[in-house]
């Protein structure tokens, strides 16, 4: 991996112009029930509260935002490990949201996910080879000794030395543990790959690699990847576009040179600022913008701009009574003190 | 796919690291978990005390002891432990009157004693050893009743064990999995039975499986009463079992993995007892240790009803029981309370001290210690 | 949650447990007994109607008492014979079926009202009366008519009682409502449509009765009177509406056809269907003592036998009563014999366990124990040669242990090989080694010790003999004509471990000598009478305890279909002989004839007899009057405590063990 | 916690209908009758019997009316026990079991705890070791054969105790301490485990820097911590109290209703069996209740569900 990264752009393709993956409106709303037996107080947390966007062939969307943002539930919802409580989903065109575990299972193999704890995605009472072996046990694509071929050959692709095959998880490091979890989610030939923080539990050192591996299998491999993190560098590097989420919602969504050049959303802003520049220089003279207050809690349902408390360019009239949409063609972002 | 395909080195490739990889083992959790048990002195004394036993029980036909059943009333009647000893008078005979000692001496052994008794009469012919712990009421030979006796209750305790396992295991993995109503109404339920008096249950189950009709039908299908014994005692201890495991279950099944189980399509099933079970299986094994010696004092128990076992077969609790009867104010003959009570004691007693040495093994706060 | 409770919370797991041991600290201290036996299980009831056990037996004939009363022989002190008791006296009428009985002077209940004829009437009258449900209720169906009244059947032309549904207290039958007399003239049998447990159709009865009418108590049976109809109270409407029949509660045989009558006070005239030379000892047989009207109607059963209500008539009173702990008993100063009755205070305890006894006895806190575990006898009787003591105290009884043979299952079927059974059973071994109490083996069903009676002969242990019957009946050496080894026999028996090992060893000696293959399976008490009430059993053991000294107890059992019989052996010349008897007026010539008939049995042999019991007591060697006999009865009021003794006993404390 | 207390009560309805339904059914289906003696009845007997008990109805109407009854709490008459009502029994035999089963209890946990303690502060020693042994050997000597030891030693070698009886206080000695045995020893087990652990953790390596003694610490803040699965045993422990009582009520000869509960069921003296049944299910369900109150009393961070 002798690339920089920075000139590997992949190029959308030009003849496959459908979506792999489109996300409509996506809602995720969890009941809780808290106060006593008089005075009871039900409601619902919003973790995903509207989410939409469409992932192209062979492109990596990268999802950001900070923690409890909804992120990791999108990537549950999208994969069928929660339940959605509205939206659409499609796979291919065919919708796949609210399947039922037997209906879900054919489209698993075009679908895939790697996770964010590579200590705890991985049972530690089997051997690498059954676990990078399972899938393919389910999906019927090999067996017998023909799997173990194939189950060395993934560990090979993702760069594992295929005689530790009979080893255990907790005789692997992070970084190669995180590639079994890769090689688990390869094992099905999936099109679609939604990577939850696979590199935020990792050294920075072997996240490069990692992330290095990542994109080296999407070239040779095809695979379009909902990159979630909540580390804005990482997501640049190798995303070909990037949403922000806030509360449960895409505030902006744009590729990604223009999100970090130009970003247009006051909580983009807000996070860019933050990312530390390596020119001393340039550093020092950065402006930062701070936010004020904290990330308001999710189970309150808004009337205006769920951003508007800590908005630093908040208008009261504008934004304190209807809720801004994405507006916008290739750079959409929701504020309505921006044009899209 | 055939794209992807392409992308990929051929798979020939690896059929010569396969052979080398076989050589390479990793030490999986439970090899570790044994690592340490090992090094726990009194565990292990107890874990071997246990296998001998198991061997000893399992091959007891073997062994040169006296028939378990054959009287002697008017000479051998509460002999204390003394050196001597009744030859078998089976070497020499042949055909129907060996098949008939045999069946008088041994009381219809199936196919597997048949076997260990023809081998132990041609290797130690009528030679037996000693009453060396003494004889009972109607004149057997205690120490050989002993041997007799551990077959049964190892039995009983390790079938009860494994059905009180298979049920609870499966029972409190469902319930914890799936969660929700269906959890609910699973624990509810296991509440209820807490609340029913087991020796109720027992005692009814019993007259109804002695039941003529009931017991010709089991009989025609080779199932013996004592098995229904087993049975009926599993299915009493496996409450607890299914407790234990669900909250077990409860507990891990937010894990990752078992999410990253369900994306690659795994069923429910496969999830509960491919990933979740093994899991929990180090908690159960340590409960297991409890339980089995708990079913054997239930058997005891049971036998004190005289609800046991039936006669000619022997168990440790029908000896207990027995030597009940002999404990009076006026002459107490003691080897017939003091040996199977130490027998009872030191397996209930090795499997205890396992059971403390296992926790310690496999307590993942001890890992790699 | 209020956090002080919190706080609070943990301390009050020990204030509940002291709180729950007050009770232990308030036991209350009761004044010792002056002597104390163990009764075996605890009576199921105090009233001598309900009961049919021997230790309800003791409590009863201490609480009450009959025309007569059974006690020991002042000539010979293992015999009981019967003694005037509530009665002085009797005459017995020439055909021996009429007994005239006079009610003693002076003989008063406890609340002081003399006791009459009247109350026999009405005592009998409730005993035989369906709804007391008596289960001895037989014991009193040798007067004429009794057992149909009981049984609540009519044939067209008797008399007939009618209860009607106007009781006071509905569910107690004593005081009854209103009692209507008449000649039954029709009986009409109507199915119900439903079926009952067995799938029979049910049927319910239509009674037509010519109504009789009643002046003063006496029904003038010559009068003409209307036509009523009716029906039992569980009629269903659709079936009584349309007949017009009345629901009443019960239409009985009219009770003054039952051989029971007060002439007056003093007079109680008691007809039987036939002779029966033992019916004095029956009249001294609890079930059949008077009860108090006034107490029975007052209360109601259960309500009347409670410590506060019972009015009794025997030698003692009712103190208290501990459900499975011990029934207390005090002198009752209204007894007619006062003189007689020398213990004041009786404690009769509930203890089953005979290890429990034999501790209990051993130290100190029974005088009396009225069962032995067997491992102990022989320590025992050393005891009682090394103390120069005779406390263990060993009788004949009249009663049989056996092995019931289930003659409908092949190969029991043959009496070849019933007989070859009995004979390869070596009983001597039994009783020497493991029931070791001087128990006698059994050569007939009958036990030895019935005076004029000849038993019948079963034949000693003699295993060749037993082996030429099996091989007689096609079992050379236990293999059958097919070439196959005879089908396994199960003896079945109750749990308890006496049993279990007689099982044992008759397995071993079957085994042994015929080589044939033999079971065991022990079930418990009440699902092993279901078994061989049902008859699914192939040998099952049993015991026969004689209700009165005759022959007859014993072998009325096995006449065909007998509810007793269990073993489907049925052999006419047995059942002639057995009715034969019945109506034989000579003592002597019917004893001859029932030892046909045990012959008989003995030849067919549907049962094995294993032994003859014993009675095994302990008692103190203060205790004085206890006489062991062949019916193991001991009257509690005749025993005496030679008070010296026991001090001197007492006090030379190491001898007690 | 109203809510918490209501909803357990009433799944405890909701179980007793269950365990009665079940015993009801399963009693009539046994083979065997309250009316089968050593001597058969006469069918018109039998018939009598039969009709007096309502024997002779169908089995749902019987049901009906028994649960009618039963729901009013009235058990009816016993059918052995011909002169009590099924209540009187229980009236008579409850308090002893109760007295006998507290008593049990309480000497359990006492044993337990002290022995538990003790070894725990002095782990690793002959003390240790000792009391490890003989909680071991409480847990794997069936208590019928510890009675029969004890009935040796106490009554005959030392002659300080009657053999059998009820009635006075001292006749509880030895049944409260046979019952106790397995228990005491499992509660030790416990409380040294839970003590060990306790003590390795910071706060009370806090509480020794502020310089308590030994015995405060123990009693002031590491017991506490170390009851809990001692207090989650006592549910399981009184169902366990309950069958021992059976067998050493019978040994001793205490007239307790677990010896009103074997003969019933050997007996087939159905209502008061159902009845005995009905006491102990609640019994059980209210133990296990107050078991996980106390969960949530001692431990601030377990709160109640459902």
């Amino acid at each position: 991996m002798s690339e920089s990264p920075s000139t590997q752009v992949y190029e959308a393709s030009t003849v496959e112009t459908s979506p792999v993956l489109s996300v409509r409106n996506l809602k995720v709303h969890f009941p809780f029930k808290r106060g006593s037996m008089f005075k009871p107080d039900n409601g619902f947390v919003r973790a995903v509260d509207g989410v939409s966007f469409d992932l192209m062939p062979g492109e990596t969307l990268g999802l950001v935002g900070e923690s409890g943002c909804g992120k990791s539930t999108t990537a549950k919802a999208i994969l069928n490990l929660v339940k959605p409580t509205s939206g659409e989903i499609y796979l291919n065109g065919k919708r796949i949201d609210g399947l039922s575990p037997s209906q879900m299972r054919p489209h698993r193999a075009d679908l895939q996910m790697i996770f964010q704890d590579p200590f705890a995605s991985l049972n530690p009472r089997m051997t690498v080879g059954s676990i990078i072996g399972e899938p393919m046990k389910i999906f019927n694509l090999a067996s017998g000794s023909d799997l173990k071929l194939e189950v060395m050959r993934m560990m090979d692709v993702v760069g594992l030395n295929p005689r530790y095959i009979n080893r255990y998880p907790h005789e692997f490091s992070g970084g190669q543990r995180q590639r079994i979890g890769i090689a688990r989610a390869l094992a099905v030939r999936p099109k679609v790959i939604i990577c939850d923080e696979p590199v935020s539990a990792l050294d920075v050192s072997i996240q490069a690699q990692v992330v290095n591996l990542l994109m080296d299998l999407q070239q040779k491999l095809g695979l379009s990847y909902v990159f979630i993190a909540h580390d804005l560098s990482v997501i640049r590097h190798l995303s070909h576009r990037v949403g922000v989420m806030y509360l449960g919602r895409i505030v902006e969504l744009a590729k990604s040179e223009d999100l970090y050049r130009t970003p247009k959303h006051p909580y983009t802003q807000a996070l860019l600022s933050a990312i530390p520049v390596p020119d001393p220089d340039i550093e020092r003279k950065r402006q930062r913008i701070m936010l004020e207050g904290e990330v308001p809690s999710p189970d309150i349902v808004y009337q205006g701009c769920p951003f508007a408390d800590r908005c630093s360019i908040v208008d009261d009239k504008l934004c304190r009574h209807t809720a801004p949409t994405l507006e916008g063609d290739d750079h959409q972002a929701s504020c309505f003190k921006v044009d899209g | 796919m055939t794209d992807f395909e392409k992308a990929l080195p051929p798979l020939e490739k690896y059929a010569e690291m396969l052979q080398e990889s076989e050589a390479i083992h990793g030490i999986s959790l439970w090899q570790d978990a044994w690592r340490r048990l090992r090094r726990d002195r009194i565990s292990m004394i107890a874990l071997s005390f246990l296998i001998i036993l198991g061997v000893l029980a399992l091959f007891t036909p073997l062994l040169p002891l006296q028939s378990p059943k054959s009287q002697d009333l008017r000479n051998r009647q509460f002999l204390s432990p003394t050196l001597s000893s009744v030859p078998l008078q089976i070497k020499g005979l042949d055909g129907e009157k060996y098949d008939q000692q045999v069946s008088k001496l041994w009381h219809n052994p199936g196919f597997f004693d048949r076997m260990q008794i023809s081998t132990r009469v041609l290797i130690f012919g009528d030679f037996s050893i000693p009453s060396l712990c003494g004889t009972d009421h109607l004149g057997r030979d205690l120490l050989s009743r002993l041997f007799w006796g551990a077959r049964i209750s190892l039995i009983v305790g390790l079938v009860a064990t494994m059905v009180s396992l298979v049920i609870g295991v499966s029972y409190g993995a469902i319930a914890g999995f799936a969660g929700g109503i269906v959890d609910d109404v699973m624990m509810r339920i296991v509440d209820i039975l807490y609340s029913v008096p087991f020796i109720f249950v027992v005692l009814y189950l019993i007259s109804v499986l002695s039941e003529d009709e009931i017991q010709t039908w089991l009989e025609n299908h080779g199932i013996h009463r004592i098995i229904i014994l087993y049975i009926v005692i599993g299915a009493i201890y496996w409450l607890t079992m299914s407790r234990v495991v669900r909250g077990q279950i409860i507990s891990l099944k937010n894990e990752q993995y078992v999410d990253a189980a369900r994306t690659i399509g795994a069923g429910g099933m496969r999830i509960v007892f491919v990933h979740l079970v093994p899991n929990v299986l180090s908690i159960v094994i340590v409960y297991l240790t409890l339980t089995i010696p708990s079913v054997m004092l239930f058997e005891a128990f049971l036998s004190f009803l005289g609800l046991g076992v039936e006669p000619p077969s022997v168990s440790w609790g029908m000896l207990a029981n027995e030597s009940i009867k002999v404990i009076t104010p006026l002459e107490i003959h003691w080897w017939l309370v003091f040996y199977p009570a130490l027998a009872i004691a030191l397996t209930l007693y090795s499997l205890n001290f396992l059971g403390d040495g296992l926790r310690d093994a496999l307590d993942p706060r001890m890992k790699n210690k | 949650m209020p956090f002080s409770l919190r706080k609070i919370f943990p301390y009050l797991f020990p204030l509940f447990f002291i709180a729950a041991l007050i009770p232990v600290l308030r036991f209350e201290d009761l004044p010792p007994a002056d002597f104390s036996f163990s009764n075996g299980t605890e009576p199921q009831s105090i009233d001598p109607a309900k009961v049919t056990g021997a230790p309800e037996g003791r409590i009863i004939n201490a609480l009450f008492e009959g025309l007569y009363r059974q006690m020991p022989d002042p000539e010979d002190f293992s015999a009981m014979k019967p003694v005037p008791a509530l009665a002085s006296g009797h005459t017995l009428s020439e055909d021996k079926k009429t007994y005239t009985f006079t009610i003693r002077d002076g003989a008063t209940w406890s609340d002081g009202t003399p006791i009459t004829a009247y109350d026999w009437t009405f005592s009998w009258q409730r005993f035989l009366h369906p709804e007391t449900a008596a289960e001895y209720a037989y014991q009193l169906w040798y007067l004429t008519n009794a057992e149909k009244y009981t049984g609540s059947k009519l044939e067209v032309g008797d008399k007939v009682e009618i209860e009607l549904d106007d009781r006071q207290y509905p569910d107690q039958h004593f005081p009854r409502g209103t009692i209507l007399s008449g000649l039954l003239n029709k009986l009409e049998k109507i199915k119900t449509g439903e079926k009952d447990k067995e799938g029979k159709p049910k049927t319910v009865n239509i009674y037509h009765v010519e109504m009789k009418p009643e002046t003063n108590g006496i029904v003038d049976w010559k009068a003409a009177g209307e036509l009523r109809k009716f029906t039992n109270i569980g009629t269903p409407e659709k079936i009584s509406e349309p007949h017009g029949a009345e629901k009443v509660r019960q239409v009985l045989i009219h009770f003054s056809e039952v051989g029971v009558k007060a002439v007056d006070d003093k007079t109680l005239v008691v007809t039987l269907k036939n002779p029966t030379p033992y019916f004095l000892e029956l009249a001294s047989f609890y079930p059949l003592y008077p009860v108090q009207r006034e107490c029975v109607e007052k209360y109601g059963f259960p309500d009347w036998t409670q410590t506060d209500n019972i009015v009794t008539s025997g030698p003692y009173l009712l103190d208290f009563r501990k459900l499975r702990d011990r029934i207390r008993l005090k002198k009752n100063p209204k007894y007619w014999d006062l003189d007689s009755v020398k213990l004041n205070i009786i404690d009769a305890f509930a203890v089953q366990s005979d290890t429990t006894i034999l501790n209990m006895y051993l130290d100190g806190q029974l005088d009396w124990g009225n069962t032995v575990p067997n491992a102990s006898i022989e320590n025992l009787k050393a005891r009682d040669v090394d103390n120069g003591t005779n406390e263990l105290k060993i009788a004949p009884m009249l009663s049989t242990y056996f092995y019931r043979m289930n003659v409908n299952r092949p190969p029991l079927d043959n009496p070849k090989v019933r007989r070859a059974i009995n004979l390869a059973i070596n009983k001597q071994d039994i009783v020497e080694f493991v029931t070791r109490a001087g128990q006698i083996p059994a050569h007939s069903f009958v036990p030895t010790g019935l005076p004029g009676y000849k038993e019948g002969m079963s034949g000693e242990y003699n295993p060749e003999e037993a082996r030429r019957l099996l091989a007689e009946a096609g079992f050379p050496g236990g293999i059958g004509p097919d070439g196959e080894k005879m089908r396994k026999i199960e003896i079945l028996y109750n749990t308890n471990e006496g049993h279990r090992d007689i099982a044992e060893v008759i397995q071993s000696q079957l085994e042994e000598n015929l080589s044939i293959t033999v079971s065991l399976a022990n079930i418990e008490w009440s699902a092993f009478l279901k078994k061989t009430h049902d008859m699914k059993y192939d040998i099952a053991r049993a015991g026969w305890i004689a209700d009165y000294p005759d022959p007859n107890t014993f072998l009325d059992m096995f006449v065909t279909d007998g509810d007793n019989n269990q073993t489907g052996w049925s052999n006419k010349k047995y059942d002639q002989l057995i009715a034969d008897a019945m109506q034989e007026p000579d003592p002597a010539k019917r004893l001859n004839i029932l030892s046909e008939a045990e012959q008989i049995f003995m030849d067919e042999m549907p049962i094995s007899p294993i032994y003859y019991y014993v009675s095994l007591n302990l008692v103190r060697p203060y205790v004085k009057n206890f006489h062991p006999n062949i019916v193991d009865l001991h009257p509690l009021h005749i025993i005496e405590i030679d008070q010296e003794m026991k001090q001197e006993f007492l006090k030379n404390g190491e001898d007690v063990r | 916690m109203s809510t918490f207390l209501l909803k357990r009560f009433l799944w405890m309805i909701l179980t007793l209908w269950i365990v009665y339904t079940a015993s009801f059914f399963l009693m009539h289906l046994k083979p065997g009758g309250p009316f089968d003696g050593e001597k058969k009845q006469s069918p018109e007997i039998r018939k009598n019997l039969e009709a007096k008990y309502h024997f002779d109805w169908p089995l749902w109407k019987q049901y009906g009316y028994h649960l009618g009854k039963a729901c009013r709490l009235d058990f009816g008459q016993s059918l052995k026990q011909k002169d009590k009502y099924v209540n009187d029994i229980i009236r008579e035999g409850f308090p002893i079991s109760a007295t006998l089963g507290v008593c049990g209890l309480s000497l359990a946990v006492l044993l337990g705890i002290s022995a538990g303690v003790v070894s725990a502060l002095q782990r690793q020693t002959l003390l240790d070791f000792s009391f490890r042994t003989l909680a071991t050997l409480g847990i794997a000597v069936p208590n019928f054969v510890l009675a029969g030891f004890a009935i040796i030693i106490f009554v005959f070698v030392l002659d300080w105790i009657p053999a059998a009886g009820w009635g006075k206080p001292i006749n509880l000695i030895l049944p409260s301490l046979c019952l106790s045995a397995p228990f005491a020893a499992y509660i030790s087990r416990l409380t040294r485990t839970g003590l060990l652990e306790v003590l390795n953790q910071d706060y009370i390596r806090t509480a020794y820097a502020k310089g308590l003694m030994t015995p405060a610490v123990v009693f002031r803040h590491a017991l506490r911590g170390a009851l809990l699965p001692v207090v989650s045993f006592l549910g399981p422990a009184t169902a366990g109290i309950l069958t021992g009582s059976l067998v050493l009520e019978r040994i001793f000869f205490i007239p307790g209703m677990g010896t009103h509960f074997i003969e019933a069921v050997l007996q087939n003296d159905h209502f008061v069996s159902l009845a005995i049944v009905m006491v102990y299910t609640v019994l059980l369900f209210t133990m296990n209740t107050l078991v996980d109150l106390s969960y949530g009393l001692i431990d601030p961070r377990v709160k109640l569900q459902d």
